[in-house]
């Protein structure tokens, strides 16, 4: 029997009635919120933690954590950069190397897991100083700058029916479409729960837990390193400094999801509600002119009360 | 009722030492498993029948001792491998993946995948099949569940069981373990069970059956592995001993050497 | 509605410079009448907040934003707000693109506090510790840097990111700018030479901190420390002997000046341009032959610039 | 049947084997790491992030999270600090009440976990943004400087037998033994342990869940407030930006000394020990001279290392 | 045996509905135990017994119907209220904290504390005297567990089956309810726990016990509630009705109208 039992996940719904909610309300609150470039505004600056989010949303319902995440994805940004930059690579070449290295990470990552049989907090810990230092080391600390537009290019806007819409709001969507199918449809998918949700049972189903587990941390750098594809086509250079804050900013988001730590319950799709969610809070609290640390303390109180109307609407409903 | 071919092993184990720290757990015992046969495997709590199990299924490995299939020695590093070749178990603790729905429990590991060329190489799922086979296989056992996408957590007791029988019985294809199928069903629903039980043997593939439940055992049995303080202590006729004599050796009220020896299978 | 709007972005909420910046731009924006917005990253370095800042308040209206750049990170953003038509100034640090640049010369105030150890110390020679920022921060690069060519010593120049080291720095830790950790990093390194009688600080906080480590060693008498930041509380450390001197900055004209170009710029539509020093002056406790510096009763009153 | 059987607890002795393989090794490194005085001041480093990682513990052994705990803890040392320097209350009077608001910040935490039955991670992750934003509004993020001795005197250090001990230090080490033998040692104790491993049995054996989990939140609200006392105390000030980096600390020691994330496992000695691993690491790799890039790179492999050998010593000792 | 005294009612229930989203557990479900009884609750897997008995124990709350304990109404909103009006439940699942160990289990939540006033007020634990007395309690059921600090988890089926058994009948003051507390236990034990039951009936305890063991059911009930489709449909006498009789009724089999009215109890 498992303890999260006790908190009733918050299943497919809530996410998006919380996510609702906050928008009628900032509606109300500056005729600028719900234009479409406002909202498509949102969901730009969402990208890159929503990339990072998939990867951390499969991982964490394998009942682990990764708190390698965005150091992961910076040093797949130096790779692509550097190489693209300095030693002259061809981009697209540059771009497959950084999704490589990202990849690698997830691989040491999983090796680590299943094989040495270490907890993943742990893991990802140790992974998280090493590829900061590592980024540090190959990059000697400097932003990379005068990037080829090749690898800017999945920034760029579009507008469609007078909103704008970028290539790697597109991209970001895609990527979640084909995790959440492959999690609902596939035999992997399935399996990945399994294990989550009862690894002993799933073991001794014939389920091959290691490779599910080592599979899931591969593909979760794999995301990692498109997310630093989107981060450096979003801020335009390669920045040794990035992903600091997200491993946070990706857990918050897989929870407020609906997903649970403890593994095997959640649907992928939330973890995108959950990142919007915080890019909205942000973006309405902005828009409203409330000062940046009133914002901190309202968006803490907003936390709260979203995942708390949900628990409080199903505990109506039944 | 088939009679046992003669005397081919389908399993065999010899010397099985299983512990766990200060327990002794399997103290050397011998295990042997005849083609086509019901074999039922009785002991007291903690005699060690579930760790044999274990053992012969894969899901522990014994500190010492051999196991052969077939008569071949074979080692079972996982579940896995003893599934390649074609064991099916029901573990004691039904080893269910609660969160998830009974037919998903149902074709855990073994999953329908579409029948189409993209179907196999994307290993997608083909839900429907899977969905319609379980409310068949669950049928079976005429146990009254409504929805075949319910989680497993959401089941009774015996309900559950269902579940983890039905999923050995569906997929065997050489030998069928279950350690304790009928301990929490109903008086209906465990006669289904016996009756699955006999269909498989019936099929050719031979069961280890492990019961407390005496006129179970006596009823299905076509012999009787008694385990006692980790070791095999007797193998029994059902057919010549009596239920009391077998209870006696079990409990160790009574010695092997005692038995007549027509009771010995 | 016609209230010009204007944006400032900090890096953080709590480094008490930022606050102190953030009370100035206020007090300019409620003077002019205009509408100030506020944001600030989670943690030195978090460029992804910013950016995100950037955008939000473009879309609430801002004409100018003033950021103090937590990294290069930012400039595509800038420029796109910069083609419809937004003012960017950069505050405290410089980045390629802004419109103008309103701050210290951080290499320069390392330089001072460099050339003011080496006078102290009179000939005597130098066993110094250095309480570094983060890695790969650039204003901690620059001031290490500039401290170390102040010094005499061999040093990288304003552009780098690396930290230039040398055999006479015998320890080098990280602080973050912070107390707690500051005290902690010397602490260590006095474990690793218990000679050490220069320490030089990344601001003022961690310069408190490393006093508080030589003083439960009992050293805090022989061993000169110099910071940067110049604000209220440390000059009154500087005044007790806590820290020997400090190069002072300017936030609050940082802001006044930076608030003052947005507004303007609403009413004429004259962006502000180029870099201004608001200067950085060297606050010392005693002052020493060979190198210019003010006592620190002027050095309080100007503290981040009050006057 | 709990997903975390995947990892094993690395139980009572495993931290302790890795702390003195640490030592071990330093020692032969650098002859100045084995003195006394060196080692004590270790120990002073970790006092803060120590007392906070029992509160953490006990949180985590119920399979919470506590996100808060840095903040909180700067809160009430912004509270004590200002009340005594500021409002000229007596500085005994001061520490009262500053543990008194963190202690009600943990009821807060409690409540919402369980009236509100909302995820702790959700629960602290939104206190945690309101304790810092109250944090910085009350203190207008100045640091509060001319402490009276009062406050700084359980920082001081007397000598017993060559070797400096603070005052705070033996604090810590009698709150983890008061701890620990309260979990061991009483109802209350063992009833947390209960609720962490499974709180179903727990509530089904007529446990007050409920009221073992406030507990356990405002006693850990209680340690945080004790270790904002001894921030004050090594500092010497009041710190609006203390605590920034203190979660992942304090997660990092609980899960270092061998506590499961999961709940219900773990020995709270094994935080403490925890936290002085990473001290000793960071202590260590300065007196080598390791520059701190590639310190952070050391000790990414020194933590998985710590927890791996332990791991093989389980699997050898079998 | 004792005769059950002149139908004082200790436990009562009327009506009582338990839906769980779709499905209805309890469908307006009566029930009545009386004083020093032991009565015998039996049904098909999924009839509503385990539903039930946590209604009666305040493991959940029903969504409609009443409760009287002793003839007066109670709500009973968490297993602590039942706990406090002296009703011990043994659970299906068996609710242990598998992490802890036998002796810590069997006194979850009634713990022995130090005899001293200090003790007392920091509720300090007796861990010695709760270690002999749980040896004891485990000799009683003739277990052969080693030691009282292994963990539960490492314990057989069976073996924490008796844990959970041994706790329920050690710390009742007033009712029993047991959910099955032989489906795991081997011969031996299970006589152990029968006998057990009588033993805390003997004391003036009435229990109520769901089992599938018709056996054990005709050997030790006073009385058998049968449950069927979230309903009781009849209460019948074992010393009148056969068991097969009884098995027909609980099955659909047989109707209530077509037994002897003797049969009924
Ligand atoms: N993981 C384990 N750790 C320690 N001891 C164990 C473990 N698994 C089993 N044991 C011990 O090994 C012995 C045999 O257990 P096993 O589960 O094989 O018994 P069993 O015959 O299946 O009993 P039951 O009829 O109760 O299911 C028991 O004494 C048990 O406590
Ligand atoms: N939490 C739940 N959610 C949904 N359905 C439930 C839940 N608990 C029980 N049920 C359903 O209620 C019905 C009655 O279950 P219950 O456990 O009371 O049966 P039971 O008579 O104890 O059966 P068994 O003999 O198998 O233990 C079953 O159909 C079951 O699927
Ligand atoms: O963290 C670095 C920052 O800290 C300051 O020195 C203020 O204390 C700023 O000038 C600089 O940008
Ligand atoms: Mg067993
Ligand atoms: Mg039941």
């Amino acid at each position: 029997m498992n303890t999260s039992t006790r908190h009733i996940p918050w299943g497919a719904l809530g996410p998006w009635l919380a996510l609702a909610a906050a928008c009628l309300f900032f509606a109300t609150q500056s005729d600028r919120f719900l234009t479409g470039e406002n909202l498509s505004l949102v969901v730009q600056q969402v990208m890159v933690v929503g990339v990072l989010a998939i990867g951390q949303t499969l991982i964490i319902l394998t009942a682990g954590i990764d708190l390698s995440c965005g150091m992961v994805m910076a040093l797949g940004s130096m790779v692509v950069t550097k190489l693209a930059v300095e030693n002259g690579l061809h981009p697209a070449l540059a771009m497959v190397c950084g999704v490589a290295v990202t990849s690698l990470f997830g691989l040491l990552n999983g090796l680590l897991v299943t094989r040495a049989k270490l907890p993943s907090f742990i893991v990802t810990l140790g992974t998280m100083n090493i590829a900061f230092a590592v980024t540090q080391l190959y990059s000697k600390s400097q932003t990379v700058t005068h990037l080829p537009t090749f690898l800017t290019d999945i920034g760029n806007t579009f507008t469609v029916g007078g909103t704008e819409v970028s290539v790697g709001t597109l991209l970001m969507v895609g990527l979640y479409l084909l995790a959440w199918r492959t999690l609902s449809d596939t035999a992997p998918g399935r399996h990945l729960y399994a294990v989550g949700n009862n690894t002993e049972a799933a073991r001794l189903t014939g389920i091959n837990v290691d490779r599910v587990l080592i599979g899931v941390y591969v593909m979760a750098g794999f995301f990692y390193g498109i997310a630093g594809l989107l981060s450096i086509a979003r801020t335009g250079v390669g920045d040794p400094q990035a992903g600091q804050t997200e491993n946070l900013d990706t857990i918050t988001a897989v929870v407020l999801g609906g997903t649970s730590l403890f593994g095997g319950r959640g649907i992928i799709l939330g973890s995108l509600v959950g990142a919007i969610i915080v890019g909205v809070f942000r973006n309405g609290l902005t828009l409203m002119g409330v000062a940046s640390v009133v914002q901190t303390l309202i968006t803490g109180v907003l936390v709260i009360l979203a995942v708390a109307t949900d628990q409080m609407s199903r505990k109506g409903g039944r | 009722m088939n009679a046992p071919q003669q005397h081919t092993l389908v399993m065999q184990a010899k010397g099985i030492v299983k512990r766990y720290g200060q327990v002794t757990a399997l103290d050397g015992t011998d295990f042997e498993l005849r083609a086509g046969e019901i074999l039922a495997v009785i002991g007291d709590n903690g005699a060690g029948k579930s760790s044999l199990i274990k053992a012969l299924s894969g899901a522990t490995v014994p500190d010492e001792g051999e196991l052969l299939l077939d008569g071949k020695l074979v080692h079972f590093k996982s579940p896995i491998d003893a599934r390649r070749a074609g064991i099916e178990t029901v573990y004691q603790d039904l080893a269910v993946a609660p969160a998830m729905t009974i037919a998903e429990n149902l074709f855990l590991g073994r999953e329908l995948l579409k029948d189409h060329p993209l179907g196999r190489a994307l290993r997608m799922l083909d839900k429907k099949a899977m969905l319609a086979q379980a409310v068949q296989r669950m049928n079976d056992l005429k146990v009254g569940i409504r929805s075949m996408t319910q989680a497993v957590e959401t089941l009774s007791g015996g309900q559950r069981q269902c579940v983890a029988v039905a999923r050995a019985a569906a997929f065997a294809q050489h030998v069928v373990i279950m350690d304790e199928p009928t301990a929490a069903l109903g008086v209906k629903e465990g006669n289904m069970v016996l009756e699955l039980i006999r269909r498989v043997r019936d099929k050719g593939l031979p069961v280890i059956l492990i019961s407390h439940n005496m006129p179970h055992v006596f009823e299905i049995a076509d012999r009787i592995h008694i385990q006692r303080l980790g070791k095999r202590a007797a193998v029994v006729n059902p057919k010549v001993i009596s239920m009391s004599d077998t209870v006696a050796v079990m409990t160790g009220a009574k010695l092997v050497e005692e038995l007549p020896a027509e009771a010995l299978a | 509605a016609d209230q010009p709007i204007i944006g400032l972005i900090t890096k953080t909420e709590t480094n008490p410079f930022f606050v102190k910046m953030k009370e100035g731009a206020e007090a300019e924006a409620k003077k002019i009448g205009a509408k100030l917005l506020t944001a600030a990253g989670k943690q030195d370095g978090d460029t992804a907040t910013q950016i995100a800042a950037i955008e939000n308040m473009v879309s609430a209206g801002a004409k100018t934003i003033l950021i103090t750049s937590s990294g290069d990170a930012i400039i595509p953003t800038v420029k796109k707000v910069q083609a419809k038509g937004v003012q960017v100034i950069a505050l405290d640090s410089p980045f390629e693109g802004a419109d103008a640049l309103f701050a210290t010369d951080n290499y320069k105030a390392g330089e001072l506090i460099g050339q003011y150890a080496k006078a102290a110390l009179g000939g005597k020679k130098a066993v110094i510790a250095t309480l570094d920022l983060f890695p790969g921060h650039p204003v901690g690069a620059q001031r290490h840097n500039g401290f170390m060519k102040g010094y005499g010593l061999p040093a990288m120049d304003a552009k780098s990111n690396e930290l230039s080291k040398d055999a006479a720095v015998v320890c080098m830790a990280d602080s973050f700018g912070d107390a707690a950790k500051g005290q902690t990093a010397m602490e260590n390194c006095l474990q690793k030479n218990p000679d050490i009688n220069l320490v030089y600080t990344i601001n003022e906080p961690a310069a408190a901190g490393a006093y508080n480590a030589l003083k439960k060693a009992g050293k805090e008498k022989g061993v000169t420390i110099v910071s940067v930041d110049g604000g209220c509380q440390g000059i009154k450390d500087t005044t007790a002997g806590v820290i020997a001197a400090t190069s002072q900055q300017y936030p609050l004209k940082m802001a006044a000046m930076g608030v003052a170009a947005g507004a303007d710029y609403a009413k004429g539509g004259k962006k502000a341009s180029g870099y201004v020093d608001t200067g950085v002056t060297l606050i010392a406790g005693k002052s020493v032959a060979g190198v210019d510096s003010k006592d620190t009763k002027v050095g309080l009153d100007l503290c981040w610039g009050n006057k």
